[in-house]
């Protein structure tokens, strides 16, 4: 069997897909997180329930929402409650097996910086912030992140920490008071990374087919660790691309003249 | 009971120069009419709420409405930057702007104790996050049964609270289904309210557990079809999210965002006006 | 994901001796058969929480099954005092209960606290009230912002909530509407989770922000018709206010009580059975 | 003008309804609060807002509920909300401008027992407990109590003070920390008793007609203090009557039977 031809983004995406498990309850992120996580619902994990920040619980929308709050996730959703709803009873509550993030910048420990490049008080750009990101950290049973992968977005050190991930590494979560996992994987364009399972640093346990060790340390703002046995991710199959491919020519269709 | 009234009524009788004021919606019902008529009458010194500042938010805080802004997440949902606003805090134009910021968890359930009539929120937040480090806010509580430390921050009370809804009914009863975010907290958590509404109805038609705001917890209801636009009403109308796209380039500078506003909300009477001077635009835009 | 079962079942694998339990349901939907089936399996040194213990609590505790009783309002409603609660309260009979008494503003709140996966609740209560005096849980702490004196008590988290709701589908995804209590909050503040329905439907068809509760916060999805009698089920029958009065005499001396008891639950296998027995005596009753 | 013959109960009912003005928000007790404020809003105060315990917000019912969560209620009301969000937003939100209550045993600073009549850990007799009312007296603006009078009712010691009413007299209510007027009447099947403005003692200030403070004083197991400009209260005028009896047969035949 060939394998069809497909993009960076694609592998990103299939790759990050792969991850959830079916059945997972899945606390998800706009962009990036909740491609991946759509393209998961619509292949291997049919059962995993999609929950947005705005208010829908168990989402099955049939085309990518471009807003964390879309018509479509309410109108597909089992039921879609309050946000102080989400943040209280769901997550909170310990009801979330996967928070799924996307980053501006992340750092070795897989600490995320959505909030300022440059002093706090003098930020150089101003980003977002922090939006749910901080809890999701802490109180999903487990974190994905998705990005990128960059000098940019991957810097040794980070402005500031908007949502914790493993910390100054270690412990450093036990330390806090924080009993839940922290990232798990981090998913780029260009491979998947893994914490230490001493340290915590992210370590490159994975290598999407044709990129090479150099493409990936010169994405990388630091001395990236790789992995002992490097896996070579396995590469989208049919099915895979035909669903996202399809899922973004929806997307894109009832998008269309925006 | 709520009086209905037009929205520049409203806000004339109930947003003053430097009130406490929370414009809420979440993605879905944001209240776009309002916000233009809050620029429109040249409110200054406001002290804005709200989750998610976008668009109205960036116009407002380009027009100089707004003194301090408590959020949690500013952007452009989808698209990117919001320009105004981060002109405001990188470069203190129009003019400076400070600003208290919040997670997603702490500001909804700020909104929670604040309509509870509570003084505090209590919640497991920030841990390990540096926002604890920039919001003196950010206070640790211990909890006296088991010892953990739990986050506590003040809740929000607003002087007012402006939402858009689909229905009102004549008594001013309001009804508002799908994506509900925090707006029935901040309508309960401020001392007035404004609620912008799609329509006026007969007899609004609730399940049985649906999210009606009783006419006597808020203050005016003002009928401004499409007021939530460019986001969305569901069912009335879908997102613009064209005009997102576009408001990236109309609030790059400066210049092209003053002359925006200029024609479209200061030399416009009202929304209506505005929707029609808009559709017009749009054309010029993509001719 | 719930997991459709039995209801004898669903007992027997998710309640066990000493746990900590809570069967809510507020006038409306509440679990009688579930409490019938605790009774039958002869489970004991139950710390039972309900607001409102009314006839389905004075029958599991005239029958031994509890040893500790959280609770914020104990009768008949409508008719006047539970007899049993009473007997164990006043005179230890069949056994001594410890009780743990609060207000319903605490109570909802510490089930709320508990789904929001926190130890404790806060809010203003018990002000000049002597049940602070009585319960060591009800503390004070000083709100950091205001210096306000607010009250603190532990949050409810049972091993085992058991609720009745309306429908599920094939899944175990559970619809309820009408009077909704606290039976969500009392869910999701425990470990597991035992829900029976009126019926299993093909297809739930809510409104858009309906009380649902999916099925992966469910252990146990059993199928009951009638489980909520002498309550009732909106949509489905009519409470049975003759038997809340019926009740009074049934269970007024300790003999008459356990006489009715063996006959009606202990005797029979199931609420099935249980209902044909009742409908059989209560003619004997009126005749 | 003749007026009707009326019981001692129905003119208690009929003079609780009135304290009820239009469009007050009126957070409602079963039993008599509840039949006072159903004939409140049948007659003069159309637009009154009742809320029950269980949830309704805005309940009109047709019938006299015979528990605090009848369909009933929730079937008429504007909406229904979780138990939790009646003490939450909208109690201690401060949006409930009459508490509505009933009593086991009042003292005369109108402190209300429904817990127990002896000492708590060994009861004489055990009563329901304290449900909403020790909030609904603290956060309600104002309070009003409905019971029928009786030595047994109306006791010179409460053996246990389940809701403040005014303390221990006096400015007892803001040195607690209370902000809100706490109970402003007393309506019996006797008369009315209102607050002493001073010492907060209750005081009969209303005699129902044919009553005789003989008979008052028989009913009150303190030394009742009587109102210098003491009033007679207007009987109940046929409309009240007519209402009042209509609602109760409504009700009678809706239960018939049970």
């Amino acid at each position: 069997m060939t394998t069809q031809p497909y993009s960076a983004d694609e592998i990103m995406t299939v790759s990050a897909a792969r991850l959830l498990k079916n059945g997972a309850v899945c606390f998800v992120g706009i962009g990036l997180p909740s491609k991946a996580a759509n393209l998961a619902r619509l292949t291997h994990a049919p059962d995993v329930v999609l929950i947005y920040e705005s208010g829908p619980i168990g989402a099955k929308p049939s085309v990518l929402p471009l807003s964390i709050g879309d018509g479509e996730l309410s109108a597909t959703a089992d039921t879609t409650v309050s946000t102080a709803e989400i943040f209280t009873y769901w997550l909170q509550g310990g009801r979330v097996d996967i928070g799924f993030l996307g980053a501006a910048q992340i750092d070795r420990f897989a600490n995320i910086n959505t909030t300022v490049i440059g002093p706090y008080d003098k930020p150089k750009v101003r980003l977002p912030g922090a939006g749910g990101a901080p809890e999701i950290g802490a109180s999903a049973k487990e974190v994905l992140i998705i990005l990128r992968q960059s000098q940019k977005a991957f810097v040794d050190k980070i402005d500031f920490t908007t949502t914790i991930g493993h910390g100054e590494g270690y412990d450093h979560r036990v330390r806090l008071g924080l009993s839940t996992k922290g990232p798990t994987s981090v998913i780029t364009d260009l491979g998947i990374l893994t914490p230490d399972k001493d340290s915590r640093e992210l370590t490159l346990t994975s290598i999407h087919p044709g990129v090479t060790l150099d493409q990936v340390r010169a994405a990388t703002g630091w001395d990236l660790k790789i992995a002992d046995r490097l896996e070579v991710t396995g590469a989208p199959n049919a099915n895979e691309l035909h669903v996202l491919r399809d899922l973004e020519a929806r997307t894109a269709a009832a998008h269309k003249g925006d | 009971m709520a009086e209905i009234l037009p929205l520049n009524k409203a806000v004339e009788e109930l947003i003053h120069d430097g009130a406490h004021v929370a414009l809420e919606g979440f993605t879905h019902l944001i209240p776009h009419a309002a916000g233009h008529e809050i620029i429109r009458q040249g409110r200054r010194n406001l002290t804005l709420y709200r989750m998610t500042p976008d668009l109205v938010y960036d116009q407002m805080i380009g027009m100089g409405v707004a003194r301090r802004l408590v959020f949690s997440w500013g952007g452009n949902p989808g698209v990117g930057s919001l320009h105004r606003f981060r002109d405001a805090i990188e470069n203190g134009w129009p003019c400076s702007l400070d600003i208290e910021e919040r997670s997603h968890a702490d500001l909804s359930g700020a909104y929670v104790a604040g309509a509870s009539g509570l003084p505090m929120t209590l919640l497991r937040a920030y841990r390990g996050s540096d926002l604890a480090r920039y919001n003196q806010q950010i206070r640790l509580i211990t909890c006296p049964f088991t010892g953990e430390e739990l986050t506590a921050t003040p809740s929000v009370r607003p002087d007012v609270t402006v939402i858009h809804a689909q229905q009102a009914d004549r008594k001013g009863n309001v009804l508002i289904w799908g994506i509900l975010g925090v707006q029935k907290e901040a309508v309960l958590a401020a001392k007035n309210a404004i609620v912008t509404v799609e329509e006026v109805v007969e007899r609004l038609d609730p399940a049985p557990n649906a999210c009606v705001l009783p006419s006597w917890i808020i203050t005016a209801v003002c009928v401004v079809p499409g007021g939530a636009s460019p986001s969305y009403a569901q069912g009335y109308y879908e997102r613009d999210n064209a005009f997102y796209k576009a408001w990236d380039n109309i609030s790059r500078s400066r210049e092209d965002f003053q002359g925006w506003m200029k024609r479209h909300v200061l030399e416009t009477d009202s929304f209506e006006d505005f929707q029609k001077i808009k559709a017009e635009t749009a054309q010029e835009v993509t001719s």
